[in-house]
């Protein structure tokens, strides 16, 4: 789990075993659960940023584990989070100019 | 600093103006010669540095120091680069110290020009909220662009006599010392509005509403020009802004609220009538105009025009300008006279309108005889598949000479 | 230097750039002719270039003997050439779709066919043979199956999805993806399992999926989605009753465009009122231009469901007979909002002037004035 | 030309090949294209070296067609009532002369440069992905040429380079010449992204051993910035580029007002990809001339990890000031004004950069070589140009200013008087590099000054013209608003369509100057600048595997490390001459240099593009023909290793030699 | 995709491994993630398109009205564990284990085709009730939105089923671990993408 050193990035035992990605697996599952009854169950005044978490909390375990950029090179994660964060911050300023936001 | 004043003086001018160019670096005058020369003198009617109501004026005290400030920096650096262009040239001296630089004066360097746009930054924040405040407006103009002129129509203000809502094209009329707020869409594609004189540029966007304010001190007229590439004829999509004193707006008003007065019969006028019922009033509105029935004429430019609207001609010749207010409807020695005159005068100049003898007929019979000659618009009728067959500006009528004739005649009636 | 396979080429290329000059020259030329004519002389000069370049069909000396000392493989190709040219007879008679199919597999049969031709005579060596027909159409071959696969299973599958209920949808769709999965885990912990039984499933699976999906394009789609394709349910925005029972009224969510509303129409205990933004107070009439969409956006502070009618004067349909042009507002409840759009073409010179009012709710009126 | 080289070990000659194990056979189409004489070793090359030469070829041609709407458009306002072109013609004139400029010169240019010279700098021997770098450069000239051929197909994109909606819409722009330009860009934008990936991973992934990132040279930088801003901007212009095709081919009204749609949308999108844009086409000049001015002032660039981080801090900046193109909207007062603070913001981190350059002169030994003019002439006209640029970052002042000539002024000074004049720079200090022979420096002392005077005539002006308040994108401009007097603006625009010409005559110098030069110019020394980073580490022009053997990294500037040292008085002393350093790496030549091979699927993919994008306009057969091209090349590209196997090669013939021998020039 | 499976490595050949590079890291997968960084931009762009116009619904139908959540729910669940499988498949090209590879390359495309088979029927049930391509400012960026999902997805399943076709004809160029892993990233984004979607366009109405 701590193969994170250059040289080791190659290495063929990084990550987790099949068990752990299943386990991985049952909770993103769980999650699309607990979102999908969102449509079934009133959450009143949580409704949106508790989509939003949960949305958030699936993309960073399928980012981290599924993708490996927990168990990667520093490098990885600094190339994709650039783009991701950049697109975020870009489009929402964008929105915010069409006063999407309220 | 000697200013020259025909263009025929300036040639050698030019000339020792390429050698001092060549001598000082020209860059230096690029950038400090414009600040300083066009402070002192303004010659073009869209001069941005005239300005000649408040908005315009809050503009100008903030760019003049932005101007002053930007001109004396680029000299600085100017002349630093020239300086250690002589002083540090290659004379056989050893190779230097291969220092890689001082992080203080790095440090320095970057704080100076930070804290000078930091003020600069303070102030342009101001000013920027200032101009955009709109809760003291006291007249409302609708502002709606199309390719390529402009529509301006008045609602209804007690306070200004506008008891019915005042439709007109080509010219702005508004009251000195008034607040108005100019509520602008547009009917196609984008266009802006821009009277410099008066205030900054702002879009007319379709779908949208865009807020834009106009307040002139003294009367005259201010031109302006469309600044956002709308098409084809987007270079002669001009603007004109009249301001009159209270009491010659007042005039104005009722004169824009006079009932349609039909020309005698048995006149040409009255002929032209007959022309312009058959011809015109597919597309151009003229209020209270009406058939030989009696029933109202009213024109369905949304038939034959693809933006939907045509310029509504009801007192036509109380305007100086027409087709977008690329052309003058006076002749040019008419025109010099309105535009100027003293402002005591200027009101009652403009006030009497456009009589024959001031009347611009070389261009407003080429108009007639066939419009996209004179203006770029898509008018033929081989290339608006696109627009299902309307026009995007007016077509050639091919109306014959004697038709010509009869509309000016009738034309001058619309007073 | 130049094979006869390389002087037809030249000869169709020169031809070809022939045709184009005559054509840009005699014909009246159209864009898209000209387009296609010298797509046609950069297409053939670019296999004309490839073959002459590549020195296709110069076989080097001492190497043609070998080659055709070998009898050729036995190939499926002509065989599905056949099959295409049968499915181009029966397509001309039924659905261009069945027409279409059979050309692309005479293309496809030709370009193997010839491939597979070419390649057998290169060398006597008939592994190094199919390496050179793996090599040029490899490349083809690996998407093109890839894609014609999962087309199958993508149309089949949703054929089924669209013949079935909605509810019954989710549950197909679970239980199909569900199979996969077990079916891989099965496999995967069973390692002994023998290739002939999983071709079998992975057979008796594409058969069972395909049949379906056949099936279900003869059954038709679910009645719900022929209902909704004749009623146009969802469209209906009118004045009087709404017609389905899809409609929906939460219709505040509507307004996304927050700039540009020429006004704000307000129903507050039984009063319409108007705002315009530059003129204060509440207004009994508003202004808009001619000719140009112009927004009005309907607040509804009463208790109940109202809708904005706005009056847009008539409309001639005949001589002499003429209609009310109406528009209006969905039914909206109690804090809700909509936009409503307006494009009045005609001044209100004379004649009945333009109102916004309530249905339902007398003497309440916005008059509308167009200069 | 180099040799193409084989997977086969060089001993102690590296550049003498020898000849592989004969194959059975040869199958024309099958092999790969190892051929290493005439116009094949260039199609198929994957070379980053000849890849940048024909990028550079390919800019320079663009900028002559580029350059040539210029004129017609300046001839055009010369006068009042310009009757040259007509309104249509005149429309398609300015859309086509930026676009051209803006992505089919500076762009490719900067790439060219790059391209070449990434991997000398960092000492590598290749880029990461040869075969995307060579179909990068095809896609880019095949999406030029594409956008182009709308001239001879109903007429070019005439709604402006900026194409804002709803003008571009089919309606307002019923010709196809916006289709060609939507998809034209669509296929450089693919040919930018994938560039920017390919450099990015060269300059993270593939220094020299001791080439640690603040070492690394600052063109290397400031273009590792500029492939930054291309992968994060490219996808932006893509998705509106998109919409926009949609729009005009398939019936969607994602820009038409009447379905509810808002024009602002595509402002939007554009600016957010065309701000970073600008900083894309002036940052590699920037890159040039912090190489060139160390150079020629003998000392290091002073302080260069601040020239560093300004480059970076414009690009991260860079994202957040687009909507200053958008101050006369009517976006709102907050939006203008953050925008506004920001736009100021980013002025800081430049104006380190004109104080580091200045600098970097003070107390030099300078040397006034035709490069080293062209980057002083930078400094100062960029300084005018970013300048200017500051009065409109305020955005009252700006809502005077926008869509006046002031702006033309402005961003001419900025583009021309920086990025242009930069890549001049560049094309004197490298030719001796890239060609093993020395532009003429009289001639080039030549261009220099027509090209400074006539584009302070040309552009200068057009302040004036600006302040006075005549707009952009007029096809005309009249009498009857010119005013009189000194600032009339008839005399300064026949000055701006004089200084024009006087351009021409600087830019046509320049190509006699190539010209002469490769007739019988100098032969280049080793080292004729006495140069400081690692591309001069090898010959004039480079071998194909650019280094002998790939040299270890102590310092900054590297190679003037090399060649001089401090004396016990701290005097700088020459310690080696530049033949010795090179010596020195050839004597200690690596055993196996692995090249890969050149390619036919790059060229083959990249043809699929606009074979595809012409069927998407005329007609769908011809689409998915050329989507059956790109598949092709695609899955071909996929199953190719490489380095071609030894069978891929044709044994030598007898006495042709020339594929064992190394072709220079 | 051309570089998805690109195994160019130039001076640093991969049998020599990684170590030679600057960072010891691998030219591909630097690349692949730098593009996967890119994608955000894209996708960024369509989604916000999406956001500005999912309430100009003209007079076509507005989201809430078609979107068939319980449906939905199921083809998102799909796509999350076609995830799952892809993982696995990655592991087990790690591990060198042809068989599991094949196998769970093979499944990962079965699920991708079963998400795009409901796509496409959820297109086709959206088309006959009243909602085109170009009925509304909603419809025409919804469709482009999933549109370009689809796309990806299917793209996606493309390679798969030709990387399977290759690696079973032993046609790989370079490695093969990692070319399994590349289009296993590439396969990742896509869901990640999805994930957003579900949520910002399907759960959260307009």
């Amino acid at each position: 789990m701590n193969t994170t050193s250059a040289t080791d990035s190659h290495a063929t035992e990084h990550g987790l075993s099949t068990i752990g990605y299943v386990r991985i697996a049952l909770i993103l599952a769980a999650i699309t659960g607990l979102e999908v009854s969102t449509y079934y169950v009133d959450f009143g005044r949580l409704f949106l940023p508790a989509l939003l978490i949960m949305m958030v909390i699936k993309f960073v375990m399928v980012v981290s584990y599924f993708m490996h950029l927990k168990f990667d090179n520093k490098v990885f994660s600094w190339l994709f989070y650039t783009g991701l964060f950049l697109a975020v911050g870009v489009y929402c300023a964008a929105l915010a100019t069409f006063k999407f936001f309220g | 600093m000697n200013h020259i004043e025909s263009t025929s003086d300036a040639v050698p001018q030019v000339h020792m103006l390429g050698r001092v160019m060549r001598r000082l670096k020209p860059m230096v005058l690029g950038a400090a010669g414009t600040v300083f020369l066009a402070s002192c003198a303004s010659n073009a009617p869209q001069d941005t540095w005239v300005p000649k109501g408040p908005n315009a004026q809050k503009i100008d005290s903030l760019q003049k120091p932005v101007f002053a400030v930007a001109g004396i920096i680029g000299v600085i650096v100017a002349v630093v680069v020239t300086y250690s262009v002589i002083k540090f040239r290659d004379r056989g001296q050893p190779i230097p110290k291969q220092s890689h630089g001082n992080p203080a004066l790095e440090i320095t360097l970057t704080i100076i020009p930070a804290l000078i746009l930091a003020v600069v930054g303070v102030f342009t924040f101001r000013t920027v909220f200032d101009l955009n405040k709109t809760s003291d407006t006291q007249m409302i103009i609708n502002v709606t662009g199309q390719q390529w002129w402009w529509e301006y129509d008045y609602p209804a203000n007690n306070e200004y006599g506008i008891t019915q809502p005042i439709i007109t094209s080509g010219q702005l009329v508004i009251p000195v010392g008034t607040k108005v707020m100019l509520r602008q869409t547009s009917r196609d594609v984008i266009h802006s509005y821009w009277i410099p004189a008066l205030n900054g540029k702002r879009d007319a966007v379709p779908g949208r509403i865009t807020i834009n304010r106009l307040e002139a001190d003294e009367p005259g007229i201010y031109a302006g020009q469309c600044t956002e590439f709308c098409g084809l004829s987007h270079a002669n999509m001009r603007m004109e802004a009249v301001a009159l004193s209270k009491e010659d707006f007042a005039k104005w008003v009722s004169n824009q609220l006079k009932t349609y007065a039909a020309p005698a019969e048995n006149t040409l006028a009255k002929e032209g009538e007959t022309v312009f019922l058959n011809q015109c009033t597919r597309c151009h509105q003229v209020n209270g105009l009406t058939r030989a029935d009696g029933t109202p004429v009213i024109a369905a430019p949304d038939e034959n025009v693809w933006s939907g609207a045509a310029p509504n001609l009801s007192h036509l010749m109380s305007r100086n300008t027409f087709a977008g207010a690329m052309f003058n409807l006076v002749t040019p020695e008419c025109r010099t006279d309105v535009w100027k005159s003293e402002s005591l005068t200027f009101g009652a100049k403009y006030l009497a309108g456009v009589d024959e003898p001031c009347l611009n007929q070389t261009d407003l019979r080429g108009w007639l005889r066939n419009a996209p000659a004179m203006k770029p618009m898509y008018a033929n009728p081989a290339l608006l598949a696109a627009t299902g067959g309307k026009y995007r500006g007016m077509p050639n009528l091919g109306l014959s000479e004697s038709d010509i004739e009869k509309l000016v005649a009738y034309l001058l009636t619309l007073k | 230097m130049f094979t006869p396979g390389s002087k037809y080429l030249i000869a169709i290329t020169g031809l070809s750039a022939v045709s184009f000059a005559l054509y840009m020259l005699l014909v009246h030329p159209s864009a898209l002719g000209a387009v296609a004519l010298i797509g046609l002389v950069a297409a053939t000069s670019l296999i004309t270039g490839v073959a002459l370049f590549t020195r296709d069909g110069h076989t080097p000396e001492g190497q043609t003997s070998a080659a055709t000392v070998d009898t050729p493989t036995p190939s499926m190709w002509p065989l599905i050439a056949a099959a295409g040219l049968s499915l181009v007879l029966v397509g001309t008679v039924t659905t261009p779709i069945v027409f279409i199919l059979g050309i692309v597999a005479i293309l496809a049969a030709l370009v193997e066919w010839t491939v597979q031709a070419w390649s057998e005579s290169a060398s006597g060596d008939r592994s190094y043979n199919e390496g050179i027909r793996e090599r040029i159409l490899n490349p083809v071959e690996y998407p093109i199956l890839a894609a014609v696969g999962i087309a199958v299973i993508i149309f089949s599958f949703s054929r089924v999805m669209l013949a079935i209920s909605k509810d019954a949808g989710a549950i197909i769709f679970i239980v199909a993806a569900a199979v996969i999965s077990l079916v891989g885990l099965l496999i995967s912990v069973r390692p002994q399992l023998k290739k002939s039984i999983v071709s079998a499933i992975a057979v008796v699976a594409a058969i069972g999926l395909v049949g379906a999906g056949i099936a279900s394009m003869g059954f038709g789609m679910r009645e719900d989605l022929v209902v909704a394709a004749e009623e146009d349910h969802y469209s209906h925005q009118e004045c009087g009753a709404e017609k389905s029972d899809h409609f929906d009224k939460g219709v505040s969510e509507t307004i996304s465009a927050t700039s540009g509303a020429d006004a704000t129409i307000e129903l507050l205990d039984g009063k319409l009122t108007a705002q315009v933004q530059g003129i204060e107070g509440l207004q009994d009439s508003i202004t808009v231009r001619r000719s140009n969409p112009s927004n009005i956006i309907f607040r509804n502070k009463d208790a109940g469901e109202f809708r904005l009618k706005a009056y847009l004067g008539k409309k001639q349909i005949a001589d002499g007979v003429s209609e009310d042009l109406i528009t209006c507002t969905q039914l909206i409840s109690e804090g809700a909002e909509q936009w409503l759009t307006l494009t009045i073409n005609k001044p209100s010179v004379s004649g009945e002037p333009y109102t916004l009012s309530i249905p339902g709710l007398e003497g309440q009126s916005i008059v509308v004035v167009v200069p | 030309m180099a040799i193409i080289e084989r997977p086969v070990s060089l001993e102690v000659q590296p550049l003498i090949v020898v000849a592989p194990a004969t194959p059975s056979s040869a199958m024309g189409a099958v092999k790969r294209p190892v051929v290493t004489k005439g116009w094949r070793q260039w199609v198929f090359t994957v070379d980053h070296k000849k890849l940048g030469l024909m990028y550079m070829a390919t800019a320079m041609f663009f900028f002559l067609v580029g350059g040539i709407e210029a004129v017609l458009i300046r001839l055009q306002l010369a006068l009042p009532d310009g009757k040259i072109l007509n309104a249509d013609l005149y429309n398609q004139m300015f859309t086509m002369h930026a676009t051209t400029m803006v992505f089919l010169f500076v762009m490719p240019m900067a790439a060219g440069f790059a391209n070449y010279f990434i991997p000398l700098q960092i000492g590598a021997r290749d880029v990461a992905f040869p075969r995307i770098n060579a179909f990068g450069f095809w896609a880019l000239l095949f999406g030029g040429l594409f956008i182009n051929l709308s001239w001879f197909l109903g007429g070019a994109a005439d709604g402006g380079w900026f194409m804002y909606a709803p003008n571009s819409g089919p309606i307002f722009s019923p010709s196809h010449g916006v289709d060609f330009w939507t998809f034209g860009l669509q296929i450089a934008g693919i040919a930018s992204l994938t560039g920017a990936i390919n450099l990015i991973v060269t300059v993270l992934n593939m220094r020299a051993p001791g080439m640690k990132l603040m070492r690394m040279p600052i063109f290397t930088w400031m273009i590792l910035v500029v492939q930054f801003l291309l992968a994060f901007a490219v996808p932006v212009i893509t998705v509106a580029l998109f919409l926009l095709s949609f729009q005009r081919n398939f019936g969607a009204t994602f820009f038409d007002v009447a379905a509810g749609a808002d024009p602002l949308l595509w402002q939007h999108l554009f600016w957010i990809f065309g701000h970073p844009e600008v900083y894309i086409l002036i940052l590699p000049s920037f890159g040039i001339i912090s190489e060139v001015l160390p150079v020629f002032s003998r000392k290091p660039l002073f302080g260069y990890p601040f020239v560093v981080f300004s480059g970076a801090a414009i690009g991260f900046v860079g994202w957040g000031v687009w909507a200053h193109h958008m101050f006369a909207s009517g976006l709102g007062p907050v939006s203008v004004a953050v925008f506004s603070i920001s736009t100021m913001a980013i002025a800081v981190p430049t104006g380190v950069k004109i104080v580091n350059w200045t600098l970097t002169l003070w107390g030099g030994k300078l040397w006034f070589t035709t490069a080293m003019k062209f980057s002083i002439g930078l400094i100062v006209l960029f300084t005018i140009g970013g300048l200017s640029g500051v009065t409109h970052a305020v955005a009252p002042s700006d809502t005077q200013q926008t869509d006046t000539y002031y702006i033309v002024a402005h961003f001419h000074y900025v583009l021309f008087g920086g990025a242009v004049l930069g890549l001049f720079s560049g094309f004197y200090y490298w030719w001796p590099k890239m060609f093993g022979k020395m532009l003429n420096e009289k001639l080039g002392t030549w261009n220099f000054w027509f090209m400074v005077v006539g584009m302070n005539l040309t552009f200068g002006p057009m302040h004036i013209l600006g302040l006075q308040g005549q707009p952009r994108r007029m096809y005309q401009w009249t009498e009857n608003r010119a005013g009189e007097g000194f600032f009339n603006l008839g005399f300064w625009n026949l000055i701006a369509s004089i200084g024009s010409l006087v351009l021409v005559v600087g830019v046509f110098l320049f190509l006699v100057n190539i010209y002469i030069t490769a007739r019988n110019g100098k032969v280049a020394p080793l080292d004729p600048w006495g140069a400081r980073s690692l591309e001069w580490m090898t010959s004039n022009p480079p071998k194909e595997h650019n280094f002998d053997s790939i040299p270890t990294v102590h310092h900054l500037d590297e190679f003037f490390h090399r060649k001089y040292a401090e004396d016990a008085n701290g005097q700088m002393q020459q310690v080696a001459t530049a033949e010795q350093v090179l010596k020195q790496l050839e004597d200690n030549a690596d055993a196996h240099i692995h090249m890969p091979s050149p390619s036919y699927w790059p060229i083959i993919l990249a043809f699929g593009l606009p074979v595809t994008c012409l069927g998407l306009i005329y007609s769908i057969p011809l689409a998915i023909f050329g989507g059956l091209i790109i598949l092709m090349g695609t899955f071909g590209w996929a199953l190719e290793p490489s380095t071609a196997p030894d069978s891929d090669f044709d044994p030598p013939s007898s006495g042709d030699t020339s594929k064992d021998v190394v072709h220079v020039g | 995709m051309w570089f998805t499976l690109d195994n160019l490595a130039t001076a640093h050949d991969t049998h020599e491994g990684a170590a030679h590079s600057s960072t010891g890291l691998s030219n591909v997968k630097l690349g692949m993630w730098l593009f996967l960084g890119t994608e955000c931009l894209l996708f960024g762009g369509l989604i916000s398109t999406y956001m500005l116009y999912r309430g100009r619904v003209g007079t076509g139908p507005r989201p809430s009205q078609v979107f068939d959540i319980p449906f939905t729910s199921v083809s998102s669940f799909v796509l999350l564990m076609s995830s799952l499988t892809m993982v696995l498949a990655v592991s087990a090209a790690h591990k060198r284990d042809d068989r599991s590879t094949n196998l769970w390359l093979v499944i990962t495309a079965l699920l991708g085709t079963t998400f795009v088979g409901g796509q496409v029927y959820e297109f086709t049930a959206f088309y006959n009730e009243g909602m085109g391509f170009s009925t509304s400012l909603f419809s025409s960026s919804f469709f482009v939105l999933t549109g370009f999902h689809g796309v990806h997805v299917t793209v996606g399943i493309i390679m798969l089923l030709a990387l399977r076709g290759m690696l079973k004809n032993n046609k790989v160029p370079g490695s093969r671990s990692e070319t399994v892993e590349m289009i296993g990233l590439y396969w990742h984004f896509v869901d990640i993408v999805w994930i957003i979607i579900f949520t910002l366009i399907y759960l959260i109405p307009a």
